[in-house]
């Protein structure tokens, strides 16, 4: 159990250009599911590897349980890691793999058969502890590699997209393995993936990340109604928010191409600032509805030819052109018959709308909280 | 030689540098320690068994040493070697057999993998009775081609007249204008077989996706292996070529066995007649073979880098 | 890991020493040519036991090493003060006597026990460094059933004339039958024997030396015309087709057993493999062997030279550790007796003083008639090679002892070659 | 032959039925006497006397001599030669494994300044003409006693293959994936360790590999044997057959005998392990 701190880590490689990390300033309370996220490339897997011990770090402190470990070796920060790949050992058994850190750590001998034992049940490997990594299936190389580093009962729990090689189905299942563990062990964990259900579904808080920087940190839904950028905002929700690009003329209402909207969330003097300069007005795709009525009386809507239909079973997705290179996409119910070309309208309610200034992406902040009925 | 400063570096701070955590935390990274530990076995080796006795020898080029006494004599060595017909008689040979023999033993090489890989029967042993001469030492093989190219009862000769082409029946390794391509046949026969491992498990290493997608696209056996295998394994067949290049470039043992470097210079390559100048010739004058081999090295070092360049291959040899 | 590594290094180092330092002070090593010559190592063999049965204070290793790698292996080994106390040596390699690499031999051994033919070929600024066990003449052997059968009649003088050699060529070339065995696969010089022993008769020895010595150019009218008349033999199909690559032991064999040859030209260490046992590729007891002089040529300056040397010897070597055993035994070797038991067993000639009266040889004949073709000649002391140096000598092997004789290039081009490469420009 | 493969042929069917059944056929026959064939015609030759094969090359051995391998074995040291190449080929193998294999471990994981300079260094020494270092590493290993003794041949043995194998045991490593390295950093594991029990373990394949063909290559050489080694009892089987050679000078019957007992174990070894050094090969390609 521990809390992990970072403290202005920044990371740069040699040859100059900019940071891969960039002041990344966040703490992992005690016995926390904190995922990381972002698209690759965002400095999300170095600060990862910076945690374990894998990456040096340029400048900043991290912490474990109040300790600072920036120069401490991998192996003495007593942290496990999974690794997408999971890393296992090709030329030694399940059972190897699991005992091979404590082995190294010097652990009584029952006391290793005990914890791999105990790990193997929990983790139903029991019936392959005896074969090598390359005769399972990678649902089982999964678990061992989970297992491996359960075995070794660590403060922190690091996690590097572990669930990008399966399958979908197993992913679910894992996914709800993972949690069931976290619940049970209740360790501090630290999550990485670009994949915004596993974040949302796991962490007890995420943290999004951009070009090397942190955009946001939150619980999950917090974070999904309350996007601090347009990165945020469009990395959480499939399919991406909506952004329309607009002048805020008059503070209250928005007009532009196809888009009409009212702006009740904001009160005149939030709006202030931004009055008479280039906006994003942003819709979640799930908050576009063809009926008026129920987006309430000051619906916005808006306004184009579709363009694309896609039938998902249970809802369907469809893509509206406002004008030339303006474009939307709307999740609507399953029962929506839309032909391609055909003008279509589709409403929102006023308090679904978000608000971004242009110039800094950044969110005008509301003054009344979302109201949509979700 | 630049490689002598590094190769002090390595072990004379382990101390110093023993204190480096900050180094400890990137895998990537050893602490010099380690380094030495892994590294300065090799290096010892390389700097005493082949870089000091390569430096000797590039040394010992700007003297005449007879018998115990050296004589310090400039470039001399280096001025007589641009006269020295045999030389370039040598370096002719050598240039013929190392551009173009390497050719002729990845293509047979290839061709042999892709005739494996096309799965016929009893695969593994035609691999290992292909391969049989790769383990023959150049004493036996020498000796053997020796005999297949009797003039009187060599199998050569006797398949010749076997079948009515008494005219062509010659003394293969007497004859200056067959020499010469009698002993790159016999080293051919000797190394195909390694080129064909080598391609084989290149193959073997192909994506089947792309062959697979290749025979949807109705894409014949030839176009096949010259749009996609030949391609594909452009990497490997390269590196093969380049290792041959180099061999090429230092064969000694089976002509020296075969031909001595006869008959009229027409076999004579740059290592035999470097070990004849050193060995064989009723002189002791160690000087001017010296001054060949650092040439030589020179020539060598410089042909491979510009094979490279051709080639533009950063790719390595897939093993 | 470096640990195991370093075990294993020094196990094998303790190893080494431990052979090392096993070794006798007083041993002495010792190496020979002609592993593949019975009679011959027999004889050094029994010399060495000899010596260590009367010096108990020395013993010999002894190795019998082919000459080529005695050669090279020398030659680095000199350099580093690694060379044995006693190796072979022939008078054509001079480099180790002019690099100071030889101990004269003036104050070990009795030097009245050697011919004094012989010690010109080991003698420099008047001492005497090699033993010259092994001397030799250069024969033209023949197989006396096979001229008579292609129709040539060898005179009592058993010397052919220019013209009557080159009909014994032809007649032999037509009849089916190789006129010279002689190849060149492993030797520089057995191509050049026929022409040079030519050349000798036709120049007399004083000419003959400027020939050798790079005085006398390749283009006199002499040398042309002798090398003219040989170019004919060779266009007459003189030599195998296999001349290139056949060896001195397979042109032997070619000779005295298959396909047969009518001459063979070589040296008379001859011996030394021909009487070997048939079964091992030796001469057959019954073949009909006998020695012809080569021919007399035309105006020739001396018909009755012949060219003597001094071939297989051994040296001392001048870093060695023991001089005083390598110095005895090479004393215990120089004696008149041993050298008739040379002459017995190996049938050749020796630098060695002799007593012919003693001589009880089982080839009583072969001798008799190797006698009779030395009796009242005159020998010109060494072959090409003794005179020859480096790239004299590296040309004479390429081109008259290969090219020439193979038909490749013209008498021309040899004559260009050769002054090219030995005439001294004075 | 090579011509008969190239051909192209319309035909869109699998690789087997390329080029007809038929052609393949041939040119694998083909190729398989002209590598075979002359090997097989000195198994012939090494069980007749000279006097039988100069009758006919050709003919089929009748009656078999089989003393002849007795004789060649008795006569001259085959028994001493094998021995001397076991140890010295053997030991040199397995040093410049363990030699190259550190070196390349670290040139293929580490990032350390220099590292491609190291690796240019070891790997350019292939180049190196054996000639060129021949006299200067004679006289080095004279001044350290090492002259004429197995050891330092077995010491040149190790300098001669240390190039070829770094350069493809680096070339193998660099494919293990560093999540490995990773995962017994975190595991606990120092470098050393690292090396000896996840780098080698896995590097088998590639190791094997040049196992074999260092020893191949090692087991036939011939030109630093001949010029470090000058005892009769510390020659190695190459220069012991070159002296048996001449010891039979033309007795190709016996010759071919003591050429049979030298090659028949080297081949019986790699049709043993010729799976091992495709897998081996095979093994770092895929990844």
């Amino acid at each position: 159990m521990a809390v992990v701190q970072l403290d202005r880590i920044c990371k740069r490689y040699g040859g100059g250009g900019p940071p891969a990390v960039d002041d990344v300033d966040v703490t992992i309370g005690d016995g926390e599911f904190m995922v990381l996220l972002g698209p690759s490339g965002c400095g999300k897997s170095t600060t990862l590897r910076m945690i374990a011990g894998l990456e040096t770090i340029s400048s900043g402190t991290l912490s474990i349980d109040g300790r600072v470990v920036n120069e401490v070796p991998a192996k003495d920060r007593d942290i496990a890691m999974v690794f997408q790949s999971y890393a296992l050992y090709p030329h030694m058994t399940v059972a190897e793999n699991l005992s091979f850190g404590l082995r190294r750590r010097k652990t009584p001998a029952p006391e290793i058969e005990r914890r791999v034992r105990e790990v193997a049940e929990i983790l139903g490997l029991a019936p392959y502890l005896a074969r090598k990594p390359h005769a399972l299936s990678g649902g089982q190389r999964q678990r061992v590699a989970l297992g491996r580093a359960m075995v070794r009962e660590p403060m922190v729990f690091l996690f590097d997209e572990p669930l990008s090689n399966l399958d979908a189905a197993l992913r679910v299942n894992t996914r709800n393995e993972l949690i069931k563990q976290h619940r049970r062990l209740g360790s501090t964990m630290i999550y990485v993936t670009h994949d915004q259900v596993e974040a949302m579904t796991m962490g007890t808080r995420i943290c999004v990340m951009n070009g090397g920087r942190v955009a946001q940190v939150g619980a999950p839904l917090d974070v999904y109604w309350n996007p601090a950028d347009t990165f945020v905002a469009r990395f959480l929700g499939s399919p991406p928010m909506n952004l329309f690009a607009a002048t805020l003329a008059e503070p209250g209402r928005v007009e532009a191409g196809g888009l009409r909207s009212r702006l009740t969330r904001w009160r005149p003097d939030a709006l202030a600032p931004v009055v008479g300069r280039d906006v994003m007005v942003g819709v979640r795709a799930e908050d576009l509805s063809l009926d008026r009525e129920a987006a309430g009386p000051e619906a916005g809507s808006v306004a184009g030819r579709v363009f694309a239909v896609e039938p998902l079973g249970a809802e369907t997705l469809v893509s509206v052109e406002l004008e030339r290179g303006v474009e939307c996409t709307a999740r609507l119910s399953r029962g929506v018959q839309a032909r391609i070309g055909e003008a279509i309208e589709l409403f929102f309610p006023p308090t679904a709308t978000f608000l971004f200034d242009a110039a800094t992406t950044r969110a005008v902040p509301a003054s009344a909280p979302l109201g949509a009925v979700h | 030689m630049a490689s002598t400063s590094s190769l002090a570096a390595v072990p004379a701070a382990p101390a110093a540098e023993r204190a480096a955590p900050r180094r400890m935390t990137d895998p990537r990274r050893a602490s010099l320690p380690v380094l030495a530990v892994f590294l300065v076995p090799a290096l010892a080796v390389y700097a005493g068994l082949t870089a000091y006795p390569a430096f000797r020898t590039i040394y010992d080029s700007f003297f005449t040493i007879e018998g115990m006494e050296r004589v310090p004599v400039g470039l001399a060595n280096y001025r007589e070697l641009l006269g020295d017909e045999t030389f370039w008689v040598a370096v002719r040979n050598t240039f013929v057999w190392a551009f173009v023999a390497p050719i002729l033993d990845v293509a047979t090489g290839l061709l042999l993998a892709l005739a494996l890989y096309a799965g016929v029967p009893f695969a593994r042993f035609f691999r290992i009775a292909w391969f049989t001469p790769v383990l023959l030492s150049y004493v036996v093989v020498a000796i053997l081609w020796m005999w297949l190219y009797n003039y009187d009862w060599g199998v050569v000769n006797v398949a010749l007249r076997a079948v009515g082409l008494d005219g062509l029946t010659r003394s293969w390794l007497g004859d200056p204008n067959t020499a010469l391509a009698a002993v790159i046949v016999t080293h051919a026969w000797k190394w195909a077989g390694f080129n064909m491992v080598v391609c084989l498990a290149a193959i073997h290493s192909l994506p089947s996706e792309v062959l697979e997608a290749s025979e949807l696209d109705n894409c014949g056996w030839g176009a096949k292996l010259v749009h996609i295998i030949v391609p594909m394994l452009r990497p490997t067949l390269l590196n093969l070529y380049v290792l041959a290049f180099i061999g090429k470039m230092k064969v000694f043992d089976l002509v020296w066995i075969m031909t001595g470097g006869g008959p009229l210079w027409a076999t004579e390559t740059v290592s035999t007649y470097v070990y004849k100048r050193a060995f064989n010739w009723n002189t002791f004058d160690l000087g001017y073979p010296s001054a060949i081999a650092a040439v030589w090295f020179g020539v060598v070092c410089a042909a491979v880098l510009l094979l490279n360049r051709v080639f533009k291959s950063k790719e390595r040899l897939e093993y | 890991m470096t640990k195991r590594l370093a075990g294993a290094v020094l196990g094998l180092a303790f190893a080494a020493a431990g052979s090392a330092g096993a070794a006798e002070p007083s041993q002495i090593t010792m190496w020979s040519n002609w592993p593949d010559e019975p009679a011959k190592r027999d004889w050094v063999s029994a010399r060495v036991k000899d010596f260590e049965a009367a010096n108990k204070q020395c013993t010999v290793k002894l190795s019998f090493i082919p000459k080529a790698d005695i050669y090279t292996q020398a030659k680095s080994a000199v350099r580093t003060g690694q060379a044995p106390d006693i190796f072979y040596m022939e008078p054509d390699q001079p480099e180790f006597l002019a690099g100071g690499f030889l101990e004269p031999l003036d104050g070990h051994i009795d030097l009245a026990g050697l011919e004094d033919w012989a010690k010109p070929a080991w003698t420099s600024k008047g001492k005497v460094y090699g033993l010259p066990v092994e001397a030799y003449t250069v024969e033209l052997y023949y197989n006396k059933d096979a001229v008579k059968k292609v129709g040539v009649d060898v005179p009592a003088s058993f010397q052919l004339s220019q013209a009557g050699f080159l009909d014994l060529v032809k007649k032999g070339a037509a009849a089916g039958i190789t006129p010279v065995s002689q190849g060149v696969g492993d030797r520089p010089f057995p191509g050049g024997l026929l022409l040079f022993e030519s050349l000798l008769r036709k120049l007399g020895r004083e000419d003959y030396g400027r020939l050798l010595s790079g005085e006398l150019s390749y283009k006199d009218p002499r040398v042309a015309s002798v090398m003219t008349w040989f170019r004919e033999l060779v266009d007459a199909g003189a030599y195998p087709k296999s001349f290139a690559t056949l060896k001195l032991g397979e042109s032997h064999y070619y000779f005295y057993q298959k396909p047969g040859a009518l001459t063979f030209p070589d040296p008379s260490w001859f011996t030394g493999r021909a009487f070997a046992p048939p079964e091992s590729g030796g001469m057959p007891a019954d073949f009909p062997l006998g020695i012809m002089q080569f021919p007399a040529m035309d105006e020739g300056a001396c018909p009755t030279c012949k060219t003597l040397a001094v071939a297989g010897s051994f040296v001392m070597y001048s870093r060695g550790k023991n001089k005083d055993c390598a110095g005895a035994l090479l004393k215990s070797m120089a004696t008149v007796d041993n050298g008739t038991k040379w002459m017995e067993q190996v049938s050749l000639q020796t630098g060695l003083k002799s007593d012919p009266a003693r001589i009880k040889s089982p080839r009583e004949a072969y001798f008799g008639e190797l006698n009779a073709r030395n009796t009242n000649v005159s020998y010109f002391f060494g072959t090409p090679l003794f005179h020859y140096r480096a790239k004299c000598a590296e040309t004479f092997t390429q081109v008259m002892n290969n090219a020439f004789p193979a038909g490749l290039i013209s008498v021309g081009e040899a004559a260009d070659k050769m002054d090219a490469a030995c005439r001294k420009s004075s | 032959m090579a011509a008969a493969i190239a051909r192209p042929a319309p035909s869109r069917s699998p690789l087997p039925r390329l080029f007809g059944r038929g052609g393949l056929a041939l040119v694998i026959g083909a190729y398989t006497v002209y590598t075979l064939g002359p090997f097989l015609w000195l198994a012939t030759m090494s069980v007749r006397t000279t006097g039988e094969i100069s009758a006919d090359h050709y003919a089929w051995p009748r009656p078999f001599h089989w003393e002849q391998f007795r004789v060649a074995w008795v006569d001259s040291d085959f028994a001493t030669y094998f021995w001397n190449s076991t140890i010295v080929v053997v030991t040199a193998v397995a040093v410049v494994t363990l030699v190259g294999a550190a070196a390349a471990h670290a040139l293929a994981r580490y990032r350390f300044a220099g590292n491609r300079l190291v690796y240019g260094i070891l790997f350019s020494s292939i180049i190196f003409p054996p000639q060129i270092t021949l006299i200067s590493l004679y006289q080095i290993l004279v001044d350290y006693n090492l002259y004429n003794s197995l050891v330092g041949l077995t010491l040149v043995y190790i300098s001669l293959q240390l190039p070829l194998t770094v350069y493809l045991l680096e070339g193998f490593f660099a494919r293990i994936p560093q999540d490995l390295f990773d995962a017994a950093k975190m595991d606990g594991y120092g470098d050393l360790e690292i090396f000896r029990r996840i780098v080698l373990p896995i590097g088998m394949p590639a190791i094997a590999t040049t196992l074999i063909l260092n020893f191949i290559q090692l087991w036939n050489e011939f030109l630093f044997a001949v010029v470090l080694i000058t005892d009769p009892e510390k020659r190695t089987l190459p220069i012991g057959i070159r002296a048996f050679m001449g010891d039979h000078f033309q007795d190709i019957g016996m010759i071919a005998a003591g050429v049979m007992i030298s090659v028949v174990p080297v081949i019986l070894a790699y049709a043993f392990f010729s799976e091992k050094l495709i897998r081996g090969m095979t093994a770092g390609a895929v990844k």
